[in-house]
């Protein structure tokens, strides 16, 4: 059975991977599964120099998720490169690192440092994160912007480039083809959804950040619906992810369009997550007598 | 797979018993965990019929024999009161040991000074019975309900000193006043090791501070994957150039007093 | 202990609704609770006509939450007045009517309609439904239609106008201040969002619809971001609604900036669901020392 | 508060037993509830340990015993599922009873005739009970586990007649094909009252159109609410503009045949 999937240039062994921002550096998690037998791991975002993120509490539970607002913290691109790069680069399956800047030519010039860097699968662009000021969501809820910042970028490697959407729009179609017209290999959606939570003995929100993204099980039918409302869209891969947590939330992924997948909430509380998604994918399509999980992708019979 | 000493197993629960107030004690077959655990490390814990909450809960690992470990927990929310309701045989899921524990001393360092809030007690059993030196462990609550373990840790051969804020046992008041008093007897050289809730935490590493002692104290930080991933644990520690915030579940839950920024918001 | 809030002219005995399309035409769950303990009963949106609605299946069950396609089935004005007024006007609470129509002026005759009917307490707007082709959420995600539709009823009618916001925006804040420019006496946040369940079997949506819109207590941490940022933006009271099934659920809208809030989903599985938050309500600010509702309103500290 | 004849109560679970294959019987005790059931109606259950799904399920009320009444059910998802492992003694939420149920024939009338598959005998069985003419019962499975109450419905003073289509009880094939017989026999001033899947409800539907029969069909469709204010379980019926969507949990789940439109997009 063939579970090899493509973005862009980049071949995958299978269709799934890890979220960014929810596997660390890869290195934390190798300790309790084997990182080869991913799809790919997607690192933390990370900008050119080093972030602190957001003061603590930067999660909180919520019915059947989570909202975090973590505010981004990395080494940056010097820290991560010295840090965490000798491991992932040891790795048999390829590294996507999450990139963000707060203008254009920051978001290129990271770009141009890790295609210089070599060995990099491919570059995630976060234009979506809703937990920082500057940067983040702003230009991924701005078609314009967001083509900018795709288009720097494509000058910038010629990596494969991912375009990670912001779930928080009218329509996601015009950015998805924005992105795609501006030379985007692929996209990933979906990022975590605004939030709020509040503790009602304090008062306060729970989140030092205030607002944060909601993730996890509860966000899955609004993913599935922009997965799929971008799938009509464009024709560039999409990595669709929002609250996957078995084999049958991949395959819904899949089934609406998407060409691979992301494991994100989910790996926090059970790290085996992951690999269980790509046993259970391979039974399914066994039992179905599907030879090639692309025959699967975007078969959705509506 | 790197190495590294922490596993995820699915554990059956051995013995479930309630110990006074709102605490428990549960104790968890785990043979190939057992061997790698060091004082004040943690468990984290899936509650496999909690349905209603996705995470994870961390919890010290209390005392280690043989093949089984256990924890000694509160319950005071949905986890724990779902947790409390589980029964011998039931299975847990845990990934153990985490974080980076207390340094056991040596022998030939003084006499440990111990200071425990609540379930702080949980985090520093493992470290008293490793100890080569039998030092004082106060331990501090609200209600005589709070103070655990007392007659474990009189049988590792540790003198005890008891506080509650209500008097109903012990002496009357907080936890860091018989600690004051007995470096008021002697500072230099000794070591404290604290664990408990933040505000006694704090007022631990003040005293510290002001007799220039060393003092490693367990944080209790909210958790989300326990593994060093998420960043949601830190907290603001001391570097060259300033500071950063760590994680509680990988650079701790154990820190260097001195380390620890205090401010709210540094 | 004051429970009383202030809706427009409107004056309800408690700020506890119950979210329309929850809650039928009242009568029916006149069998299970006393009606007239709530703060006002809330009806099925109602356009000129009759309408059929969508083909079933329309409603699925997910994780914490519900995702329906109903397509606003109804007897229109009409049989509406017919079959159930006579039956709300005996009420002692007052009767919201959510209204809805496919162009400004269907909107402003069904306003007008109503207006003449009297004893009507509110009219609320549906701008904002996502399961219809035509009018709904095409309305409510559009500035300057919002305020056209909004305007046309505000000359229609004298009655308390509630104009019930689309979640499915960028930022909710100017479509805020559209509705409140153009003579809204309230917003009401949030309705349902956009969202997609799939069956792996059939490989089809589980919606003849394909699509739905999620609501239930997974879309609570994302309605309780839309009211806070709504209640920045406006001086007009919200209704604040998403997920709601307790006292504490309510009690966070309220912090948030909410004057009133509704129990939509949880009524299906719970009917006693708003007389339990209006006691809870009362026990929590009894506790709190608390001798008016209003105090609680918007006193977040953040 | 209207009247109408319906009521929300916590009620604890008396008996609880595995029938055959994966059906269970399960009795509760609901004094006022029992008095006001009709045959045909159905009680929307919460299963109150269910904590990953939110809605209630629902079960056609089976048997009526004084101030018990059970469901008699098959585990097919999550809430039959974890419903099946509840115990004597602890509680469900019902509402009940709800829905319009069959007309019970009178005195006079002809033997009725009832069709049902699988769980469609627990809708027929207060029918069969309170029908002053004894008459014969239709029941049609996959397997031999799936007829149920059979020795009920005889002790009942019924007929009833088997079919399995594996052949493994009774005649082999589908419960229409005796149906057929016994009609081709007599089937004038005859009515027929049936439950079960869909398949089988249409084809009792054209089974009766064809001769000109009355049938009353208990439609099973996916509920929400049970209690006709969302608008889930409706299915297109004939009016005498056309057709329009009616609600199975209010206007059903009982129908009369003539009025079913078929066509999946009418
Ligand atoms: C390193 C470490 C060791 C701990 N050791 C123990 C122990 O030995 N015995 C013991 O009783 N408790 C211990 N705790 C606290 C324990 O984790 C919490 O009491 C528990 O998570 C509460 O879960 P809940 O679902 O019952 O509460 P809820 O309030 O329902 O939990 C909601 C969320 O808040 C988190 N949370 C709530 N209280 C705390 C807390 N005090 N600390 C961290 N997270 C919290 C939960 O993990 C969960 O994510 C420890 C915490 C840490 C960080
Ligand atoms: C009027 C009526 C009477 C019924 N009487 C009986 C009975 O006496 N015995 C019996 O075993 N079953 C009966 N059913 C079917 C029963 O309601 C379902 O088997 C049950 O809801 C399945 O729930 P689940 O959580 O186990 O399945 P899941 O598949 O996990 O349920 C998911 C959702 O689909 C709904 N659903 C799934 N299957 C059905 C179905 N066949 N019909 C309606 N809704 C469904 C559930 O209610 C739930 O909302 C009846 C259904 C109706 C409408
Ligand atoms: C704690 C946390 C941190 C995250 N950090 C990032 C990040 O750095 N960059 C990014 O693009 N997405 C980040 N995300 C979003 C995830 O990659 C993913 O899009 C989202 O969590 C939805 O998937 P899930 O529901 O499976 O978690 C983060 C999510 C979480 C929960
Ligand atoms: C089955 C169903 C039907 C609904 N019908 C309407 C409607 O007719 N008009 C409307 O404005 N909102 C409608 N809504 C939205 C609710 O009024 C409410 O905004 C939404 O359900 C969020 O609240 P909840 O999470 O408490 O359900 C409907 C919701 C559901 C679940
Ligand atoms: S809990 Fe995730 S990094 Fe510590
Ligand atoms: S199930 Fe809600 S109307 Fe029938």
């Amino acid at each position: 059975m063939n579970l090899a999937v493509q973005i862009g240039k980049l071949t995958l062994q299978n269709p799934v991977m890890v979220a960014s921002g929810t596997f660390g550096y890869g290195v934390e998690y190798a300790r309790l599964i084997d990182l080869n037998r991913l799809g790919a791991v997607v690192v933390k975002g990370i900008r050119l120099g080093p972030v602190r993120g957001n003061p603590p509490p930067r999660t909180v539970e919520v019915t059947s998720g989570l909202i975090n607002a973590i505010g981004l913290q990395g080494p940056g691109v010097d820290g991560f490169i010295e840090k965490y790069w000798p491991f992932l680069q040891g790795l048999k399956v390829p590294t996507i690192i999450n990139i963000w800047g707060t203008t254009v030519d920051e978001y290129a010039e990271v770009a141009r440092r890790f295609d210089a860097l070599g060995g990099v699968g491919a570059l995630e662009l976060n234009v979506s994160c809703p937990n920082i000021k500057e940067g983040g969501s702003q230009f991924g809820t701005d078609c314009k912007l967001l083509a900018e910042v795709v288009a720097a970028c494509r000058r910038a490697t010629t990596l494969p480039l991912i375009t990670k959407l912001s779930p928080n729009v009218v329509n996601i179609a015009p950015y998805a083809r924005a992105a795609e017209e501006a030379g985007s290999d692929a996209l990933a959606i979906m990022n975590s959804y605004p939030a709020l939570a509040i503790d009602l003995e304090t008062r306060r929100p729970k989140l030092a950040n205030v607002t944060g993204g909601l993730t996890g099980p509860c966000i899955k039918p609004i993913a599935l619906k922009l997965v799929w409302d971008a799938a009509k869209a464009v024709r560039i891969p999409i990595i669709g992810m929002g609250g996957i947590q078995s084999a049958a939330d991949a395959l819904e992924f899949l089934v609406v369009g998407a060409t691979a997948v992301a494991v994100g909430t989910a790996n926090f509380y059970e790290p085996q997550t992951a690999l269980e998604v790509i046993a259970g994918m391979r039974e399914f399509l066994q039992r179905k007598g599907i030879e090639d999980v692309r025959e699967w992708t975007g078969s959705l019979r509506a | 797979m790197l190495g590294g000493g922490v596993l995820e197993r699915t554990v059956p629960i051995l013995t479930h018993e309630r110990d006074t107030g709102g605490y428990f004690r549960l104790a968890v077959r785990a043979p190939d965990i057992t061997p790698l655990v060091q004082p004040g490390q943690f468990a984290h814990v899936r509650i496999l019929p909690l349905k209603s909450a996705l995470l994870r809960r961390p919890f010290s690992i209390f005392q280690v024999a043989g093949e089984t470990f256990s924890i000694l927990y509160k319950a005071v929310g949905q986890g724990t009161e779902v947790l409390s309701r589980m029964r011998p045989g039931e299975e847990l899921n845990v990934i153990a040991p985490l974080g980076r524990g207390f340094t056991v001393p040596r022998a030939g360092d003084s006499r440990p000074l111990l200071v425990a809030g609540g379930y702080g007690m949980a985090a520093l059993y493992l470290l008293a019975q490793r100890a080569p030196e039998k030092g004082i462990v106060f331990v501090g609550g609200r209600r005589r309900q709070d103070i655990l373990c007392v007659d474990e840790f009189r049988a590792l051969g540790w003198e005890v000193r008891i506080t509650t804020e209500d008097g109903s046992l012990g002496e009357p008041g907080l936890v860091t006043q018989p600690l004051v008093e007995e470096l008021r007897r002697e500072s230099a050289g000794r070591k404290l090791f604290a664990c408990g809730p933040t505000g006694m935490l704090r007022a631990v590493g003040r005293i510290a501070e002001e007799r220039g002692m060393a003092a490693e104290l367990s944080m209790d930080e909210h958790m989300c994957c326990g593994v060093g991933v998420c960043l949601t644990c830190v907290i603001p520690v001391k570097t060259s150039a300033g500071w950063e915030y760590q994680r509680t579940c990988m650079e701790g839950p154990v820190f260097d007093a001195r380390q620890v920024v205090w401010e709210t918001d540094p």
